[in-house]
């Protein structure tokens, strides 16, 4: 359960949103939306606990974000706009680095799967940097597949995919909200999801 | 008939018709570097006089000279390879760049450590800051240069064309690069001993040197082509016809 | 401890893919020192007398130049978020980062220093001293170097930047590097120097990570 | 001839230590190099073997 | 003619913008001389024997250290793709960045270079030959270094790799720059020494533009 | 009449695409579509005269735009992945240093009416670091309204828009190719542009 109130941003001398409130409940995904600029990447990196809130206070099964701190983290997978994913390395280096930085082991075998069904067959032993656009952010969310997290904030994860892989993507994220999971993303296409949630940001 | 040479010229120019021809030329150029070596050897050890100022120790001088001689030379012919490779887009003469390189740095390496391990004796010191020494590190650091940008690129069109790039400003800078230490090192040079004094050379001596000389050229011809052989194959690893390669299928 | 070794072996896997800068940075040592005579002269008298301090300033100007590299990376590709947001503690991730940047640069440093100080001419004894003071003083440029890569993270013009701030701070390790072997030529012991400089280096241990970590932080934000 | 006995042919004259030392890393890289120029041939040569391997498999 | 005003002033305004980018460079340069006498020793008579030297090694290093980002951003963001496709030709583009690359980091330098001089006591004369070594010097430098930012653009470790290929190709640079000034302290003339510079620079200013022109179109394919 | 016979395109040992054939005319808009990594943008990039390709050759009005060079060039816009945006730069900044590279001079009112029309007013002169993802498209979309040239080529111009972005965009396209000018882009999402010609690339 991820709750949120009264939160509040600025930038500059401009204040993106105020008061806000939210409360995502396991087995519910929340769609963020606003127009470009109105605040949702500045949102989720608040609620990520990277950047602080003007305003306001973000709860993680009741508790302040703060407080738990590394509790926190281990029950989230945040994937942003930039990729985290090193373009010296292939993408299955790229996995199983992520997978021990996260502090799991990641078996070649299972990575292997992920990136196979991210449609990176083939490619598993290819620099990233000679990866399209499309097949970069893949390697990013195979990391969805491999990783055991509750709360997902994911900001933009449908750019640069062609149509198979958003379906692919959708079909994860409603898996994963149906085993009891969260999820908290943002888009500007329509996404082909379920009973989402919305939070519309921005006046 | 010159049309057919100039047919032939090119048959050979394609990586496919040279990798079996190198095959061949391979075992030749290490017979004869074998045979140089040989006599090379025997006449710097055996029939060479000690010297009366420099005791035996002057004997490093046959393969300090070729060393350095080759060095100097392989520069030269590699800066060739990439410059027609950069002006026609033949792939072997880039192929043929890459593949001297790491002979090239090993020779300046050596003309570097013969020199001081003969430096030690003669002048008491590994290193001077003589002009000639000077300039050979340079050489070697842009040898050095020069396989680490092409082992910086992934891509070989690029590797091959950038190092071309680099090959082709290094041939104009190396003479300014001599000229400029050799002055540098007159106007201050103090009392370090001078090469170019030295006693002029006994015939023995000479002879053993150019043979040496000989014995390492016919090396580095040997080392080059089957590197360059390996290279061939990565390079054109995904095509036919090295899939249909006698090694291959085996 | 398990975090620390996965973060020193991917940067160590990181290194080696990019082949090229474990190898330039250590030319970058051997050019920057046979500049020297280039500028100066080869009298043997003179070049042996300075060579200590050109010795250490390269080494010096060798470690700086790879710092910018230290975290920027990471930062641009968005791996330090996710460091920030893994579960282990984020300091203990810059230490391993710290200590593979040592690995890569400043070891090297150290093996090659007693060829380069033949070069000047130095004697055995002299050539020992300056690699007991590269070992001691390396990872402290490391350790300083990384604060001041996390301080200039993301900024403008950073590496220069970078490059401003951390000097000054490595003033003390170049006059206590450079002076234990000074003072070994010279017939003083080169003792009390070195203690200095291993003193330098236990305060930078405890010190250094913690502040690149609040650094890091702040830059990130 | 130059050498009374081998000693005296290794001693070079006292300047053994040098002499032996470049000529010695001179027969080192020269046997080193054309090994692995070689060997650089070998392990490219055996991946494409495996590859093809690997293909004959896959038609099966 | 045109097109080379507005890269000049466009990288103008971006220096401007990233502030510290001119200072650091100009920073860099005095901290580094500033180093050498805390790594050698105070001696005056030592200092000024080896002052010409530590001058132009520092002077080489600083325009180095901005070589990096000559063409990089632009590389990252884009922009060079656009130049690529801008209709006026890419070599006069080229130059443009070069002259502007110029006048952020040699310049400065050249303009700080005798305050330096002064604080390792060269007199007036010597100033005035260093001015003008470096005055002819820098543009060199420039022109050398931008076909090698050209030559590692987008490489991994480009920064470290640059500078291994650039030192070298410095080398004349140096022995004439601080020959001139060397020669004039020990009473010959500088004479030969800043024609033979002269003469390098313009052999660079034909030469070098098109070399990296040629590379960078290879880095962009 | 942009036209290309015969084009392939390696990359590695892959062949992305062999003898792809393309002709569009004034008035025309052509719409390249494929998967992730099916070699879209390859394509643009050997259209736009920046990557050569393996075989084949590209024409303008005819001739090889090799031979043509900077007369190709001058009719050309291309837009790619990357921004070609100074982040340290205002997008007013931008907008005017872009023009002055293309040889044009923009008046500062043209400018900002540009901007104003993509959304960016009271963002004028915030440097573009501070923008979001889709501000930032914004501000390298601005010159397709500023920048006199026949051709566009547009890789995956609609990224990171929100809906009203895309709706302007795509209006100022239909403008472009009315009024007799050609365009050529890529996109995963679908697009509300009439009658475009399609062209699949990749198997
Ligand atoms: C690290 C030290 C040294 C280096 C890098 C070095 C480099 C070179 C080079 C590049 C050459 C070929 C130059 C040419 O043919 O124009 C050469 C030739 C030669 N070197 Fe050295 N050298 C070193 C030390 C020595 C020492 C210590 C001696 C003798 C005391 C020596 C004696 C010679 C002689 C006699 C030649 C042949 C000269 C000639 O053919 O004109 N070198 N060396
Ligand atoms: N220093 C500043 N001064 C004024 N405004 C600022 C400053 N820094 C950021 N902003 C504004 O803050 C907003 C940041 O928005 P954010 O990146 O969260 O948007 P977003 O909703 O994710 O948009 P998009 O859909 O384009 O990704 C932008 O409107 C930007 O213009
Ligand atoms: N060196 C290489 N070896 C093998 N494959 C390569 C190499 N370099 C690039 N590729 C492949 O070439 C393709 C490049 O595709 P390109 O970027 O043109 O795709 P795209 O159609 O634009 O895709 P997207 O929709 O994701 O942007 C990718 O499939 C990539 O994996
Ligand atoms: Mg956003
Ligand atoms: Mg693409």
């Amino acid at each position: 359960m991820l709750t949120a109130t009264a939160l509040s941003c600025v930038r500059g001398e401009r204040r993106l949103f105020a008061g806000l409130d939210l409360a995502v409940g396991p087995g519910e995904w929340l769609h963020v939306q606003g127009e470009n600029g109105a605040g949702k990447t500045s949102l989720l990196r608040i609620l990520a606990g990277l950047s602080p809130a003007a305003e306001g206070e973000v709860f993680w099964q009741g508790e302040p974000i703060k407080v738990l701190a590394e509790g926190y983290r281990r029950q989230l997978l945040f994937l942003g706009h930039h990729g985290a994913v090193k373009e010296e390395l292939t993408p299955l280096e790229n996995l199983t680095l992520a997978a021990q930085l996260d502090g799991t082991a990641l078996e070649e075998m299972a990575a292997l799967k992920a990136l196979a069904r991210f449609g990176l067959r083939g490619r598993e032993d290819l620099n990233v940097r000679f990866l399209s656009a499309g097949q970069k952010r893949r390697v990013l969310l195979a990391r969805l597949a491999v990783r055991k997290a509750t709360l997902w904030i994911l900001d933009e994860p449908f750019t640069a995919l062609d149509v198979k892989a958003v379906e692919m993507l959708s079909g994860l994220i409603v898996e994963h909200v149906t085993n009891g999971g969260i999820a908290i993303l943002t888009s500007h296409q329509a996404i082909p999801l379920p009973n989402g949630k919305v939070l519309k940001v921005g006046t | 008939m010159s049309n057919n040479k100039i047919i032939n010229w090119f048959k050979y120019a394609s990586p496919q018709s040279f990798y079996p021809v190198a095959g061949r030329m391979i075992p030749w150029f290490w017979g004869l570097a074998a045979i140089f070596f040989v006599v090379g050897l025997y006449i710097s050890f055996f029939v060479a006089p000690t010297d009366f100022q420099q005791g035996e120790g002057y004997r490093i001088i046959f393969i300090h000279v070729p060393a350095a001689w080759m060095s100097m030379f392989i520069y030269l012919v590699m800066a060739f390879w990439a410059g027609l490779g950069l002006a026609l887009n033949t792939r072997l003469s880039s192929m043929m760049a890459q593949a001297l390189a790491p002979t090239g740095a090993i020779m300046a390496f050596l003309s570097l450590w013969t020199g001081a391990w003969w430096g030690k004796p003669m002048w008491g010191a590994w290193w001077v800051w003589d002009a000639r020494l000077t300039s050979a590190l340079i050489l070697f650091f842009l040898y050095i240069g020069f396989i680490a940008l092409q082992a910086a690129i992934d891509d070989a069109r690029r590797a091959d064309k950038a190092g071309a790039i680099l090959a082709l400003v290094g041939v104009v800078n190396v003479p300014i690069i001599y000229f400029s230490v050799k002055w540098w090192n007159t106007l201050h040079q103090g009392a370090s001993v001078s090469l170019t004094k030295a006693p002029s050379m006994a015939t023995t001596m000479l002879w053993g040197m150019l043979i040496m000389a000989l014995a390492f050229w016919m090396y580095s011809i040997a080392v080059a082509l089957t590197r360059v052989r390996a290279i061939i194959l990565e390079r054109e690893a995904h095509t036919e016809w090295v899939k249909e390669l006698p090694e291959v299928k085996q | 401890m398990n975090a620390v070794m996965a973060i020193i072996r991917r940067d160590l896997l990181l290194a080696m893919r990019r082949k090229s800068e474990v190898l330039t940075a250590l030319f970058f040592f051997i050019i920057v020192v046979s500049l020297f005579p280039l500028g100066i002269g080869p009298e043997t008298a003179l070049l042996r007398k300075i060579a200590p301090g050109i010795l250490w300033v390269a080494a010096l100007l060798a470690t700086m130049l790879g710092l910018a590299r230290l975290f920027a990376p990471d930062h641009a590709d968005g791996t330090l978020e996710q460091m920030v947001l893994a579960p282990a503690p984020l300091g203990l991730l810059v230490t391993g980062k710290i200590i593979a940047h040592w690995i890569t640069t400043g070891l090297p440093l150290v093996l090659l220093a007693p060829v380069l100080g033949i070069q000047f001419d130095l004697d055995t004894g002299a050539l020992g001293i300056l690699v007991v003071a590269l070992l001691l003083g390396t990872p402290l440029l490391s350790l300083i170097g990384a604060i001041g890569a996390a301080l200039t993270l993301g900024l403008r013009g950073g590496g220069v930047l970078l490059s401003l701030l951390v000097l000054p701070l490595y003033v003390p390790a170049l006059i206590f590097g450079a002076g234990a072997v000074e003072a070994h030529i010279s017939g003083l012991g080169a003792g009390g120097h070195l203690s200095l400089l291993a003193a330098l280096l236990a305060l930078a241990v405890f010190f250094a990570p913690w502040a690149t970590t609040a650094a890091l932080r702040i830059a990130l934000e | 001839m130059n050498w009374e006995s081998p000693a005296a042919f290794f001693a070079m004259g006292g300047y053994g230590f040098y002499v032996w030392g470049s000529f010695g890393v001179c027969a080192l890289l020269m046997i080193v190099e054309p090994i692995m120029a070689n060997r650089r041939r070998k392990d490219i040569l055996r991946s494409l073997r495996r590859e093809r391997l690997a293909e004959t498999l896959d038609t099966q």
